[in-house]
């Protein structure tokens, strides 16, 4: 009898106390706008990440000279590129390009960055001197101008390589913020009360400070995430984005590098330019739902 | 100029370097376009031209013949720096210029005689001994720079000066004031083409050999960058370094007064030259290719071109540059050793719809290494080897690549796997789908290309790769300016450092050799010699030429006396004018 | 033997500054403390803001590191043990902290918060765990449900209880009680206090309890040690401290309790004041040159006073 | 203050140090050299002079004779010789510092006048009609390329209209140092430096809307309140002052991008300025140019970061630097 | 005791909470006289602050509804409009907040601060204002006056801080001063100094103080009347000495009898069972302490208990006193009081 109560009590009291998952997710659903902006992104993404499932990659890398620069059509719902490539089919391939590598950035520097910035926070002192000066040193560093230099230097040049080197000068920024906040956090008394009970340091890091700046994290990730999907556009402009032929959004907007095609051939780049923006509203408006329910305060839910 | 290797970046629509002097158009090619600027109104007197510098960098401002670089600066030049002899619609040098000649008999000196009113913009006379500094600074031990080539080195004694042996150069002889001779080790036809006659102003820049100043010093002066002086038809009166610069009328021209008051010369971004021609802020340009379909729209352009001094090709690796002989060693080994799979491989690809579609007629297929741009020498009655892929099948059936497994990709002669690396590189908009769409005409036939690793290469990673006979590279695709000299030796000869695909032959050596040889001097046996070339290498196809090109410029219709053909009057800037 | 005895205890934190970043200076926090704790006693320690109060306590339990002097626990010098030496040992003293919201840890439901040490210290399957965690939690007055709330459930003396829980889970000897109740309203620190009283006698615990309320202090211990500036003003039973304060600093602190009945006010603000006069004329008999306390001098068996 | 400047100057020598080493070793990995690049322009070069000119430009040495050599110069403020410039870095940084300066100050100025009030009446009336139409406005500059902008841009404004320049940073016939020539001057940047400004607002609004919303509910405004401070006067003496302190620090974090953020403005506008240098040294592997604009580019930064610490410790009571 | 300085009538004041309003106080009147310190006391959560920001109109109007009359000087406070409000502000009311520590703008030099109310009620020179502000400093106990002046707020310990804040509520000799919890954030010592420091200034400037706290001691020594508040309401009222010596409510008594100062050591405290309901749980039908004392029958409750006069001056709301005992075995409140 008491036990039936109790696990009835237990399964009600973990109902009553929703993780911080459930607690995004209620926010998003009392949230019109982003619980919308949430289901077009995920429309979007299943478009994209799908598309090989309907979009005949061979077809759409074939060149035909006969048929380039078209304009939207029946056949070719976005038209055609230079090489008389279905556009629309480049824009999925391109939006599941983009999105990987925005959210492989947004995931590699983040963690990296979450890393380092627990480590320098937590423990403070010399440990975190020695590591804000490698960021100090790190932030002042011209990193378009490095990350240029790097491309053009590296051999083999591929999209996880772009990944990488963008990820390389991506993560500091994210260690400081988290060092700032784990500093402040590990005053508090809930750290000493670890460390007084015998928890060991690593221990205290992820289970204890870990779970109370996630919510940062995630803030932080969802709105880099939102940058990070135009990333590759400027370098692209400049000439040292992903490697020609990969498509992505970025690819598809340098399009738009004279007059003439921004002008007359507003198909190649002019949705690409849209569905970036539409996505990083989106998420945007995801990310401040999410904002919303790691403070308690502003909570709409 | 002798000239030959000048690897062009695909869809680098800029006209090779040097001042270009062309040929009548082509029969084969689709478009015809006129040469010279149908406005006949008188020009304005006191008028002022504009010319826009397409670029989307700006010019480097190493305003000095011997120093620069880049093709930009000679933009620049041309409207205040001349060569003493004035060349023809063939690129040989003529007597109208500012300067005669007389060849010596066993053809190895020219002498050259400077008219007596032909002044520096300062006033000074334009002296014998300014030629001689131009030499004197070309081959001096401390000059670093790409203007000493082989017509330098041919002078003699201009080995040793070069090596810092002697201070003089016992082949140049200053006559007189007005009066210098040129004596070479080797008699060549190149002396009627590739021979520096541009005088450096002594007196302004300082004298590096008498110590004034360093060679360092000189380079850097503000003599060359801020204040350069000329005997050209226009002074520099304002440089906007990098940006613009604005030129004045020479008054003491030695041809005359030239037509405009002021010219003024800007760079304007390819995205925007269009525009500015539209606009009338710049009367003309080169146009790129990419614009030419809006350009031919736009009401007050009209669009001059001729066929440039360039060609595109797909190259084929057959062997190794031997770095100890300094030689090219042919490799039978290699991939693409055979002949006939070369062969195919050219008859396969599509070159007229690229030409045509791509580039709208401003491309059209190549059928020989000489471009038609050289009359004389261009075999006309050479067809090449044009696209017929039932022809590619047959010849590959012939050499014995077949499809042994079924899966439509041909084996080759021994049954074995036969994949292809191609090697291109990135930068135009266009090379992307071009790659492509070659592998496409491949594949058509049976043959499997893919991108080596998997994507285009950067010039310079690409250049790298050719430089040191990458094994890795089975075909590459790349492009050539051939300078005004038609010998193709420094890309095609057995000891030609810029011969990436290592071709050799003992024939081709032969052809070659005679075709700069003394008789050659003889303009009949050196076309029949170059004929035999052309001939050997659409048969042993070391290289599969792709496509020529025009080169497009656009002009605003108020322009004037304007022309882009060579030997014509009106092709000299001094008579560039613009009408009300 | 003294459960804890701590010996001329020093916790300096460095002042870095000049050109080098060198230390210049140095806070001295806690500046030669020394006092001993009987098993079972509740040992207070009071003074004003800042005058190292927490610091002595943080560095028993091994928060803050001693730059000098002995901490004995159970005869063994706490200060010169290091890694798992002193987690076995410190395993015993346990500390209650002051804010009982941030001492609990928000993305952690009770039972992870309570089980916690359990976790480190023992090998328990999940059922045991629960087991545990549902008889402390009961016999702090929670309802065993309620493990599976978080904190932002309870109220702030809910929670102080919680905390409570916690640091009984491994039957430590010594509790370290950081201005347990400052944080809470009347209501509620009455019923953490009475709590921290009825547990001490059921598991035989000695506290060490820091608050800056001398009314709580008065309430709650058996011995009351003065802190001011780093050190020990003076020292006491309770009776000794309130009923016959010896330094001046004591006879103001407690001049500063407000007093409950209303007819007195006034006398009470007299009493200020005098007090305050007296620290003008007297000062330089209470402190030496620097500004500094004396040592401690036994004015009786249970009373010392730092008086020249 | 003295102490603090002097403190970071020389904690910046070790920082430019390992920098410079890192660009060089980077540099040196990059495929071709300027000689390759050069072959490119010119025709006629014989690769017996090319190997010379490696030879003479010590590129055929190994790295660190080369880089030991740079750094030895370097610190006697010689960056080397432009190889495609023929002339000193320096020289040729020199001519072109000063359009990069004006370009990106005037970015950053006109962003600041954009996005202040902007992002102060976002703030203090959020979610008014005012605020929307600026949150709004704020996502379209996060999500808009610069290049395409400013192609819009110069479309709307140069094509179209005709109102502006179509590029360059000046107009060549009018007299230096004249009146026209100012205005010239200032025509010749107004397109760039609003289509930089108008999309570089994002974050300066962003900011400044957040911290207004959270200082609104500070304490010490309710104490304004209590004064009777009227409502205008409480957000520009209180709140204000207090929002816009960082953005005051920031400044000198703006020069950290100096050339950077020019690179896109500039290429578009053919505005001839560093950012465009970068992009041609790279293509043509002029390594000195390269290294010298990393390194001035370094410098900036950390100057930048200086600056900043300084101006906040001034407009700032309660940072203190020593 | 003077004339009545400001008088609220049956003030209202809910806070909009997801679209509904819910009052946090809740019917409050409230008389304030010349030369009177009334105290406000009650646990957290009871609605001293949201009292005062009402009075003084500082709450958001988006989010607050306000009801009844906040009457001073024959203006109803809480019908003006901000720009009249402001002339009523820091001129005849001057607030202390809570928490010295936020309560001043960190950018703002000490001189500026105070100075600033003047700006918008006195018409003073630069000089006079200094000097006004000088004296100001002084009389707030601040002997280094000229200093402090120049000085920024985080350059000043919580205790000289807190000063300041009382001198810039005493700037324009406000006719009235709300202090919120004036000496919660502070350090004993420093909070029985504020404390003289305030009954010497109510000496001199004979205004009408309200001041709020939780703390019965500072009641004690400060207060002339005292108004208990529990849910939103004003549960009892009295002179001081009357509450002490003869508190009603049951909620007086318990908050007394929870205090352990002046108690036999080791004796168990008092303990109010259960916590201040939040404003959007709270029952507001009958007496609302009722769920805190169920051993109290239903019936000792008023359903709709009303504030009753049982002395001259000493109110208390619901009958529920009268019958009123402690579950433990002791005896009222009264006998240790007196101690
Ligand atoms: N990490 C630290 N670095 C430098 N100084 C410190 C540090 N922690 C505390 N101090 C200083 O040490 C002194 C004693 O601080 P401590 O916290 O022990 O005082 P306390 O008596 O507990 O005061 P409170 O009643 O405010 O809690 C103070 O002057 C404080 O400023
Ligand atoms: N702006 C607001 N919006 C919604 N609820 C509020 C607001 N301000 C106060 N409340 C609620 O009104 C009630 C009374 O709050 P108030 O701040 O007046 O309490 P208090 O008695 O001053 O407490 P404390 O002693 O903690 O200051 C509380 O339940 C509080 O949660
Ligand atoms: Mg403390
Ligand atoms: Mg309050
Ligand atoms: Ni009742």
């Amino acid at each position: 009898m008491v036990v039936f109560n109790e696990k009835e009590l237990m399964a009600k009291e973990k109902k009553n106390n929703p993780s911080f998952v459930k607690t995004i997710w209620r926010e998003i659903r009392n949230d019109k706008m982003a619980l919308g902006s949430l289901i077009l992104l995920m429309f979007i993404l299943l478009a994209a990440y799908l598309s090989p499932l309907f979009v005949d990659q061979t077809a759409l890398t074939r060149v035909n000279f006969f048929n380039n620069w078209k304009p939207p059509s029946a056949d070719n719902w976005l038209g055609t590129d230079d090489g008389g490539r279905d556009v629309f089919g480049q824009l999925l391939l391109g939006t599941r390009n983009s999105f990987t590598i925005g959210l492989s950035v947004t995931l590699i520097a983040g963690i990296f960055g979450l890393t380092v910035g627990l480590i320098a926070g937590f423990y403070g002192g010399i440990v975190d001197n020695i590591i804000m000066r490698i960021i100090d040193f790190l932030m002042v560093l011209p990193s378009l101008m490095i990350i240029i230099i790097f491309v053009v230097s590296v051999p083999k040049y591929t999209i996880f390589g772009f990944i990488l080197i963008v990820s390389a000068f991506a993560w500091f920024g994210k260690a400081r913020l988290i060092r700032s906040r784990a500093l402040a956090e590990r005053e508090l008394d809930y750290i000493n009360a670890s460390k007084t009970l015998g928890t060991p340091s690593w221990k205290i890091m992820s289970f204890e400070l870990f779970p109370n700046l996630s919510s940062l994290v995630i803030v932080n990730m969802t709105l880099t995430l939102a940058g990070n999907i135009g990333l590759e556009t400027g370098l692209t402009f400049l000439g040292f984005g992903l490697p020609a032929g990969t498509s992505s959004l970025g690819t598809l907007i340098s399009y738009a590098r004279n007059p003439d095609i921004v002008q007359n051939k507003w198909w190649v780049w002019l949705p690409a330019a849209l569905l970036i923006l539409v996505m990083m509203l989106c998420i945007n408006y995801v990310g401040q739902a999410v904002k919303r329910a790691s403070d308690a305060r502003q909570r709409l839910a | 100029d002798e000239g030959t290797k000048d690897p062009v970046k695909e869809d680098d629509s800029k006209p090779a370097a040097e001042k270009e002097k062309e040929e009548p158009v082509d029969p084969e090619a689709a478009l015809v376009f006129p040469l010279e600027v149908t406005n006949t109104a008188t020009a304005k007197e006191d008028g002022e031209l504009t010319f826009g510098l397409v670029s989307d960098s700006p010019f480097e401002g190493t305003l000095s013949p011997v120093f620069y670089s880049g093709a930009y600066d000679a933009d620049v030049m041309q409207f205040f720096v001349e060569d003493l002899l004035a060349t023809d619609g063939d690129y040989l040098i003529t007597n109208d210029g500012a300067a005669t000649y007389e060849i010596s008999d066993d053809n190895k000196t020219i002498t050259l005689k400077i008219k007596d009113n032909v002044n520096w913009h300062d006033g000074e006379p334009v002296k014998a001994s300014d030629l001689l500094y131009t030499y004197e600074l070309l081959g001096h031990p401390d000059y670093v720079g790409e203007r000493y080539d082989f017509m330098i080195e041919n002078v003699v004694g201009m080995p040793a000066y070069n090596k810092g042996e002697t201070d003089k150069i016992s082949g140049i002889n200053v006559i007189s004031d007005k009066e210098i001779s040129i004596t070479y080790t080797e008699a060549t036809p190149s002396l009627l083409s590739g021979i520096v006659t541009y005088p450096t102003p002594r007196h302004h820049v300082g004298d590096v050999i008498a110590g004034e100043l360093t060679m360092e010093e000189i380079v850097a002066s503000d003599k060359i960058r801020v204040n350069p002086i000329g005997f050209g038809p226009y002074k520099v009166a304002k440089i906007v370094p990098g940006e613009s610069v604005l030129f004045e009328r020479s008054e003491d021209y030695w041809r005359g007064k030239p037509a405009n008051k002021t010219v003024v010369l800007k760079v304007v971004s390819s995205a925007t030259a269009l525009e500015a021609l539209k606009k009338g802020e710049i009367d003309f340009a080169s146009v790129p290719v990419d614009q030419y379909e809006i350009a031919k729209k736009v009401e007050n352009v009209e669009l001059l071109a001729k066929v440039d001094l360039a060609y595109t090709y797909i190259g084929f690796n057959l062997g190794q540059w031997d770095t100890d002989k300094k030689e090219n060693v042919t490799d039978p080994s290699k991939k693409m050793s055979n002949k006939l799979v070369r062969q195919a491989m050219w008859h396969a690809m599509d070159n007229d719809t690229i030409g045509k579609e791509l580039y709208h007629g401003l491309r059209f297929p190549a059928t020989t290494l000489v471009i038609p741009v050289f009359a004389s020498f261009h075999d006309a009655s050479n067809p090449g080897r044009a696209y017929d892929p039932e022809k590619a099948k047959a010849l590959l059936d012939e050499a014995g690549y077949l499809d042994v497994d079924g899966d439509g990709i041909r084996e080759n002669d021994k049954g074995e796997e036969f994949i292809l690396d191609f090697a291109s590189m990135s930068g135009g908009e266009t090379a992307e789908p071009i790659a492509q769409f070659y592998i496409q005409n491949w594949a058509d036939v049976g043959i499997k290309v893919q991108l080596l690793d998997g994507r285009l290469h950067e010039f310079n990673a690409f250049y790298d790769m050719l430089k040191a006979s990458d094994p890795k590279v089975d075909i590459f695709q790349g492009a050539w300016g051939t300078g005004s000299d038609p010998d193709p030796s420094g890309l095609y000869g057995r000891t030609a450092a810029f011969n990436y695909n290592h071709y050799t032959s003992e024939k081709n050596d032969e052809l070659l050799e005679a075709g700069t040889s003394e008789k050659a001097f003889d303009l009949d046996y050196r076309k029949d010699i170059y004929n035999q070339w052309q001939e050997l290498m659409v048969e042993d196809v070391p290289v599969a030429p792709t496509v020529y090109r025009y080169a497009l410029t656009a002009t605003n219709k108020r322009m004037v006396n304007y022309s882009i053909e060579a030997g014509t009057p009106n092709y000299n800037p001094w008579m560039w004018g613009v009408s009300e | 033997m003294s459960l804890l005895k701590v010996n001329k205890l020093k916790v300096h934190y460095p002042i870095r500054g000049g050109f080098l970043r060198r230390v210049v200076d140095q806070v001295r926090a806690v500046d030669g403390v020394s006092f001993e704790l009987e098993p079972g006693e509740t040992y207070g320690l009071v003074g004003e803001s800042g005058c190292g109060k927490t610091t002595t306590g943080r560095a028993i339990i091994g928060l803050n590191k001693a730059t000098e002097g002995e901490i004995l626990f159970e005869g063994n010098d706490l200060a010169k043990l290091r890694g798992s030496d002193r987690r076995q040992h410190t395993k015993d003293i346990q500390m209650i902290f002051q804010d009982p919201y941030s001492s609990l840890n928000v993305r952690k439901n009770v039972l992870n918060i309570i089980s916690e040490p359990l976790r480190n210290f023992e090998r328990m399957s999940p059922g045991e765990e629960l087991k545990r965690v549902q008889t402390l939690i009961d016999r702090v007055g929670l309802n065993p449900e309620s493990v599976y709330k978080y904190p932002h459930q309870f109220s702030g003396g809910q929670r102080q209880r919680i905390g409570i829980a916690r640091a009984l889970t491994l039957n430590p000897k010594l509790i370290i009680a950081d201005e347990p109740v400052s944080a809470l309203d009347v209501s509620v620190q009455a019923q953490v206090l009475n709590f921290m009283q009825e547990i001490q006698k059921e598991f035989k615990l000695t506290y060490l309890f820091i608050s800056h309320d001398l009314g709580i202090i008065q309430h709650m211990c058996d011995r009351i040690g003065i802190m001011y500036k780093g050190r020990f003003v003076e020292e006491g039973t309770a009776a000794d401290v309130y009923n016959n304060p010896q330094h001046l600093y004591t006879k103001r602190l407690i001049a500063a309790i407000p007093e409950m009945n209303p007819e007195k006010r006034f006398e009470k603000t007299h009493l200020r004041q005098s007090i305050n006069e007296a620290y003008r004329t007297d000062y330089d008999s209470y402190f030496d040159k620097d500004g500094r306390m004396f040592d401690l001098k036994k004015v009786s068996d249970t009373h010392s006073v730092a008086l020249q | 203050m003295l102490t603090f400047i002097v403190r970071r100057t020389l904690i910046m020598i070790p920082q430019l140090i390992l920098l410079s080493l890192i660009i060089f070793l980077l540099a040196k990995a990059m495929p071709g050299d300027a000689v390759t690049s050069s072959f490119m322009s010119n025709p006629n070069v014989t690769p017996e002079q090319m190997e010379k000119m490696r030879e003479k430009l010590g590129l055929n040495d190994s790295w660190y004779v080369q880089y030991g050599h740079w750094i030895g110069n370097a610190v006697q403020g010689d960056f080397g010789q432009s190889f495609t410039h023929k002339q000193p870095v320096t020289a040729l940084l020199a001519g072109r510092v000063g359009n990069t300066v004006l370009l990106s100050f005037g970015v950053l100025i006109v962003t600041y006048i954009i996005a202040i009030p902007l992002g102060i009446i976002a703030g203090r009336w959020t979610d008014s009609w005012a605020d929307k139409m600026i949150v709004t406005y704020n996502y379209f500059a996060f999500a808009t390329p610069l290049f395409v902008f400013s192609l819009l841009m110069l479309f709307l404004f140069s094509f179209i209209l005709g109102w502006t320049p179509i590029g360059g940073s000046v107009d060549i016939r009018i007299e230096t140092g004249s009146f026209d020539y100012i205005i010239s001057k200032v025509k010749h940047l107004i397109l760039p430096v609003m289509s930089g400004a108008l999309l570089a607002t994002f974050g300066t609004i962003q900011y400044l809307r957040n911290d207004i919303i959270d200082t609104k509910l500070k304490d010490f405004v309710k104490t304004a309140r209590a004064k009777g401070v009227p409502e205008s006067k409480v957000y520009t003496r209180h709140i204000l002052r207090n929002s816009l302190l960082p953005i005051a620090a920031f400044l000198g974090y703006e020069i950290t991008g100096l050339i950077a953020g020019s690179i896109f403005l500039e290429m578009i506008f053919s505005y001839p300025g560093l950012g465009q240098l970068f992009i041609q040294s790279i293509m043509g592997r002029d390594f000195t140019v390269v290294t010298a604009l990393v390194m001035i580019s370094g410098t900036a930064a950390i100057v930048g970061t200086m600056l900043s610490d300084i101006i906040l410790s001034i407009v700032d009571p309660r940072i203190r630097i020593d | 005791m003077g004339n009545p300085v400001l008088e609220i009538k049956n003030l209202r004041t809910s806070f909009s909470i997801k679209g509904n309003y819910y009052a946090a106080v809740d019917d409050v009147s409230l008389t304030i006289h010349e030369n009177e310190v009334v105290a406000i006391v009650g646990e957290s959560g009871c609605g001293k602050s949201a009292l005062a920001l009402s009075i003084m109109g500082l709450h958001n109007l988006k989010s607050t509804k306000l009801e009844g009359q906040v009457n001073f000087k024959e203006q109803n406070l809480l019908n003006l409009p901000v720009s009249k409000l402001n002339k009523v502000r820091g001129r005849d009311i001057g607030m202390i907040f809570q928490d010295p520590m936020t309560a001043l703008n960190p950018l703002a030099t000490v001189g500026r601060q105070i100075e600033e109310p003047m700006d918008y009620h006195m018409k003073l020179s630069r000089a006079d204002k200094k000097k006004r502000v000088l004296n100001l400093l002084r009389r707030v106990g601040i002997k280094n006056e000229q200093r402090v002046f120049r000085q920024y707020p985080h350059e000043l310990s919580g205790g000289m801080r807190q000063r300041v804040v009382i001198a810039i509520a005493l700037a324009c000799d406000p006719v009235l001063l709300i202090a919120d919890e004036p000496t919660t954030a502070l350090d004993v010592t420093i909070q029985a100094q504020i404390m003289d420091l305030m009954k010497e200034l109510q000496n001199q400037i004979k205004s009408g103080i309200i001041l709020i706290t939780h703390d019965l001691g500072v009641v004690a020594e400060m207060a002339d009347r005292v108004a208990v508040m529990y849910a939103g309401e004003i549960v009892e009222i009295a002179e001081v000495r009357e509450l002490f010596a003869n508190p009603l409510h049951p909620y007086t008594r318990s908050l007394l009898n929870s205090i352990p100062a002046n108690m036999e050591a080791k004796e168990k405290l008092h303990v109010i069972e259960g916590i201040v309901p939040s404003i959007q749980n709270l029952d507001r039908t009958g007496c609302r302490f009722a769920p805190r004392i169920k051993w109290i029958p239903v019936e000792d409750h008023e359903v709709n208990p009303q504030l009753h006069e049982v002395e001259p001056g000493h109110f208390v709301r619901c009958n529920c006193y009268k019958n009123f005992h402690f579950p433990e075995e002791r005896v009222g409140a009264e006998t240790y009081v007196v101690t």
